[in-house]
């Protein structure tokens, strides 16, 4: 039996039916949509198990006890893998009505971790550099001189920048001068995703470029 | 309802059904556009020109099937160049999930006018290792020590071709298709290129030309594709007009057909302007 | 107490250390940060499990009131006992589930990748539809996003180089300029209520998610 | 080392003809170049090489320990460089080892891997193809670790200002003062979308985005959650939550659970309307179209943090004829949520909105201080560009 050409069978298939969705909602779309999120589940399960659990968990927690890390007896090395590991069981209290509170606990820890996390990091990963790369000399000096257009891209950069801050001012109604400053801030909030937008089209063709490709090359074998 | 007035609220599906036909049709229809080759992707094709017939040169697959469209044709584009100059191709990969890809790549070619190539003799897929830079340096002091097999599971020492082909440094070149990292910008140009002195060249995605563009102008690229047109620029340097080139025009056609939509759109909305109520829908920023 | 404040506590404490860890570089305060976030990969792993239940439970009590749909159910179960079964099977047989060659890379290469690459490709047509229906010239805001689009989406094809040779150059100039200065500001504004939403949070201001 | 800058630019001019030999369509004239470039290269190699100067080598500041830095001036030569190897030994006469390799261009390197209190020696050599010139050896450097990373004195200083100033108001809004908070009008559309998913007898859809708990815009969106859930309850109209994360879909389910109680209609609560799907990014983005497409919902909320399935979701959403109020914090995103959706919050829009919603006066309270931080900001930039224009780095100083 040949397993490439079945394979190429199944996805060319599953292919058309999520394609037949554009037209409308229809039972091809349902299969291969259930057929989807079945699968990937399951396979996002098993590969979890690869991926997560049995390297960072199972693995060190084995080989502990397998090649004898262990103190007073039955301590293991990597003793303190069992915090994560009881917190990931205590998600399943959940199903015990009485004790379901207990979930919170791991809740709680996950989201102070990130919460902790987030605080540092949008600082040092975001406000800093974005507020330093602003902070540039207006005038651009070519051979000496002074650039005019430079010049200008500088200025309109930074003013860009803070329109779009005030914009985001939520404790000033938006009159006067943070009307005006609010209503630039939309414009150069709207050419701006204008832009992304435009900029984005090519390669979102490209990806239905390698989807035709795929079925008429590879299954149909009409490109060559 | 006027035609125009119809054309405001046009059924999406029109739309769908417009962007899906352009790009079959082109895809099917060989057409040829002029396209003009960059000094950039000249770079790869002068380069592996510059190397002897008989030369060892390493490709590298370093993407998945999600960047399939835009490197494939490149792959397939420069794998038939080599083995029109008589090259011995070493392939392998970086990414796990791009394996399949180095096989199939290879055999189209083949299949494609090169039927005679042996494979141990002519050419060997390493398959792929996973770990970056670290792969990379590890073929440095030995290639057998990354992959003590081929993808077929086949000793190092079975085939051919690899008797005198022992570590990175034994080829002169090497070329990567590279969708981001690992790849040509984490492994290859600090590795192969800045500590073992090989030649690297490839092709990235469109998105990220202007990322790999800086080592160009340092030389430690000595040519780039950029995505479906730096793929299309490489067929029409080694007179092979393939996929890429059919897909560079349905691209710009399926381009060109949403630029047409939305002048439309905006011609119908002028005219009826006057018959309407002046209602505001559409993107609103409220403030 | 147990229920609520002791999760207050619990956050409070953590997010407290995570901060200060940022600060000291010196062992073993500095390497907790990269710690904790393997820990998290675990507790992660565990809920899954969690999610599962909910999917298996749903499609099954429609199997069970035979609700209209219910035989797509069937298939949504059989694909999930499909990949788990190929999983465990390529275990017991190559060693590793994602070893090469193995049915459950099969099932990767053969049915996970189509689907997966099908559904992003769909984006060619929405963008289109998106594109027509909302790129209308009805006001200032909607007239400066069209143009915007229109000038980026001619500067990136060759087409538009050929109609204006300076289409290329004021595309790379919107993107350099305009489209760098929102960015930074919606950025810094983000990071700014991150921040307000973490502080928060730490202080037990905000306590949605313990409700 | 006369002999070598005479050759310097000559050798450029070759390089750059040889390499982009694609102006010669004549092959022997490549050829040519290409050989005299070789050439050149092989005569540049045995001319003095000037090597790099000025090493310094120290403990890398800030750090875990175990790391030494280096750094040096670059060869006049750089330009001919391959690199520069850099190489340690624990005494000064040698023998070196290399330590690490860096690019032609860089001045610094970071030795890593090193025991705490050992004294370390370091050389630098300036490479070329088959020669290399060795600088004067600089060290003892000592490597060992910090209790304070003194290159973020910076952030805990804004960290302290920004706790403080939401503190103050926070404070403030306990005393009772009364804050003023602009309207943002996606948020007045919460209840007309839940009023016409009533009238029209249809069920809301929320969808919180990609994102587990571990990144507060879910959170965020979790909050946002509860208040549409709590209007939905009042008006009888069932939410659906179809999620990609367990943990959000449990927590989910606790927000929705408690907001039907407060509304005083804990019976109507399904506990299976908040369902999970699956972990894949496309497999949940098929799921939720499958799901718009048969339940049919009056309102979509697409609150947090998404990725490209953004427009996927938003069209399908459009073509049901759903009134959509989108909100998330991924600027690659928001492009096409504006495009797409009735409503969009913007980025911190976002995280006003959570806190908005609830009207508690705390929380408005720390809104408050954020604009405060922001007014500085505005401040600080304004102020900055001009120094800067004038040659002054006082202010860029405060944010490396």
């Amino acid at each position: 039996m040949n397993w490439t050409l079945l394979g190429i069978w199944i996805g060319a298939l599953l292919t058309l039916c999520i394609y037949s969705f554009l037209y409308k909602d229809n039972p091809f779309y349902k299969f291969a949509e259930h057929v989807y999120v079945g699968i990937s589940a399951g396979y996002l399960l098993a590969q979890d198990y690869w991926v997560q659990l049995r390297p960072n968990l199972f693995l060190p927690l084995w080989n502990d006890y397998a090649q004898g890390q262990v103190h007073f007896g039955f301590i293991p090395a990597h003793w303190y893998l069992f915090i994560p590991g009881i917190l990931g069981l205590l998600v399943f209290t959940i199903f015990i009505p009485k004790v379901s509170w207990m979930f919170r606990y791991t809740l709680a820890f996950t989201v102070g971790v990130f919460s902790g996390l987030a605080i540092t990091a949008e600082l040092s990963a975001r406000v800093l550099p974005q507020i330093g790369g602003t902070l540039r000399p207006l005038l651009e000096l070519q051979n000496g001189h002074v650039s005019p257009w430079e010049t200008f891209c500088n200025l309109f950069l930074v003013v860009g920048v803070l329109a779009t801050l005030i914009y985001f001012f939520f404790s000033k109604e938006h009159k006067g001068f943070i009307g005006a400053g609010a209503k630039l801030g939309v414009w150069y909030l709207m050419v701006a995703f204008g832009a992304a937008f435009g900029y984005t089209v090519m390669a979102r063709i490209s990806l239905l470029i390698g989807r035709m490709q795929f079925l008429l090359g590879d299954w149909l074998h009409l490109m060559r | 309802m006027s035609f125009l007035t119809k054309a405001l609220t046009l059924d999406r599906r029109w739309i769908f059904l417009a962007i899906g036909i352009v790009v079959i049709l082109f895809l099917l229809i060989p057409i040829t556009l002029p396209v003009d080759v960059t000094p950039e992707s000249q770079g790869v094709y002068d380069t592996i020109e510059a190397l002897p017939s008989g030369s060892p040169i390493l490709v590298a697959w370093d993407f998945d099937p999600a960047s399939k469209p835009e490197l494939e044709p490149m792959a397939l584009a420069v794998i038939k160049h080599c083995f029109r100059r008589n090259l011995k191709v070493v392939a392998m990969g970086l990414w796990i999930t791009g394996a399949p890809l180095i096989e199939q790549d290879i055999n189209q070619v083949k299949a494609n006018g090169f039927q005679n190539k042996k494979y141990g003799e002519d050419y060997v897929n390493l398959g792929v290792k996973v770990g970056g830079y670290v792969v990379v340096n590890t073929m440095a002091q030995s290639i057998k020590d990354a992959f003590p097999t081929d993808y077929f599971q086949t000793p190092l020492e079975q085939l051919p071709m690899m008797q005198n082909l022992k570590t990175l440094r034994d080829f002169p070149v090497v070329i990567s298709f590279s969708a981001g990292d690992p790849g040509i910008k984490d492994a290859w140009v600090p590795f192969a290129h800045q500590r073992y002195h090989c030649i690297v060249a490839g092709g990235c995605t469109a998105v990220s030309v202007s990322e790999f563009s800086p080592y160009l102008q340092t030389r430690q690229l000595s040519g780039l594709l950029g995505g479906m047109r730096g793929a299309a620029e490489y067929e029409k340097l080694v007179d092979a007009k393939a996929l890429a080139t059919k897909g560079m025009n349905a691209q710009s056609f399926a381009h060109l057909m949403i630029i047409l939509f939305i002048v439309f759109g905006n011609v119908a909305f002028f005219l009826t302007r006057r018959k309407r109520v002046q209602g505001a829908e559409g993107p609103r920023v409220q403030g | 107490m147990m229920k609520r404040e002791i999760p207050l506590l619990i956050t409070f404490l953590t997010g407290l250390l995570m901060v200060v860890q940022f600060f000291v570089p010196h062992r073993p305060i500095g390497q907790i940060g990269t710690g904790v976030l393997s820990w998290y990969t675990i507790i992660a792993g565990f809920t899954l499990l969690l999610g599962i239940d909910s999917l298996v439970g749903m499609h099954l009590k429609k199997l069970q009131r035979k609700q209209s749909g219910w035989g797509y159910s069937i298939m949504l179960i059989l694909g999930l006992l499909l990949a788990l079964g190929l999983g465990i099977f390529s275990e017991i047989k190559y060693g590793s589930a994602l070893a090469f060659g193995s049915p459950f890379m099969y099932l990767y290469t053969y049915m996970m990748v189509p689907l997966q690459a099908t559904m992003f490709s769909l984006l060619a047509f929405f963008i289109a539809s998106a594109a027509y229906r909302a790129f209308r010239a009805r006001t200032l805001e909607a007239s400066l996003l069209l143009v915007a689009a229109m000038i980026v989406m001619l500067g990136r094809v060759p087409l538009g180089a050929a109609i204006w040779g300076k289409f290329p150059i004021l595309a790379e100039w919107i993107m350099t300029v305009p489209n760098a200065a929102a960015t930074r500001g919606i950025l810094i504004g983000v990071a700014l209520g991150g921040l307000a939403m973490s502080l928060r949070i730490l202080l037990g201001i905000e306590r949605t998610y313990l409700s | 080392m006369q002999n070598y800058s005479r050759l310097r630019s000559g050798f450029r001019k070759a390089q750059q003809l040889a390499l982009n030999n694609h102006h010669f369509k004549n092959q022997g004239l490549r050829a040519l170049l290409l050989f005299a470039w070789l050439a050149l290269l092989a005569s540049t190699s045995s001319a003095a090489l000037a090597p790099p100067e000025d090493i310094k080598a120290f403990d890398t500041p800030n750090d875990a320990g175990g790391s030494n830095t280096i750094t040096w001036k670059a060869s006049p030569d750089d330009s001919l460089l391959l690199g520069y190897s850099v190489k340690r030994n624990a005494k000064p006469e040698g023998p070196f080892e290399e330590a690490g390799v860096v690019l032609k261009g860089q001045e610094e390197f970071q030795d890593a891997g090193l025991t705490d209190g050992q004294k370390y020696y370091y050389r630098v050599d300036a490479r070329v193809l088959g020669d290399s010139a060795s600088s004067a050896v600089a060290g003892p450097a000592v490597p060992s670790a910090q209790w304070f990373n003194l290159g973020r004195v910076n952030i805990l200083a804004f960290i302290m200002l920004f706790a403080g100033v939401v503190l103050w108001y926070i404070a403030r809004a306990k005393k009772g003062a009364k804050l003023f908070i602009r309207r943002i009008a996606g948020l007045d559309a919460v209840e007309e979308a839940v009023g016409r998913s009533t009238e029209m007898g249809r069920p809301l859809m929320f969808i919180p985005g990609l994102l587990s708990i571990d990144d507060v815009t879910t959170l965020a969106a979790l909050t946002i959650l509860g208040r549409v859930a709590r209007k939905a309850a009042e008006y009888d109209t069932p939410v659906l939550v179809p999620c990609t994360d367990p943990l959000v879909m449990t927590t989910a389910q606790e927000i929705v659970k408690q907001s039907y109680s407060e509304a005083g209609r804990p019976d109507a609560y399904r506990e299976g309307n908040i369902s999970y799907l699956t972990y894949d990014q496309f497999g949940y983005a098929a799921g939720c179209d499958g799901m718009m497409l048969r339940e049919k919902p009056g309102a979509v909320f697409l609150q947090g943090y998404f990725y490209a399935e953004s427009l996927i979701l938003a069209e399908t959403g459009h073509s049901i004829g759903a009134i959509q109020i989108a909100g998330t914090t991924a600027v690659d995103q928001l492009p096409f949520f504006v495009t797409a959706c009735d409503y969009t919050l913007i980025g911190e829009e976002m995280y006003a909105a959570s806190s908005y919603l609830t009207r508690e006066p705390i929380m408005l309270g720390t809104l408050k201080g954020e604009d405060l931080i922001k007014l500085l900001i505005v401040l600080a930039l304004t102020v900055g560009v001009v120094l800067e224009t004038f040659g002054k780095h006082w202010i860029q100083a405060l944010f490396q």
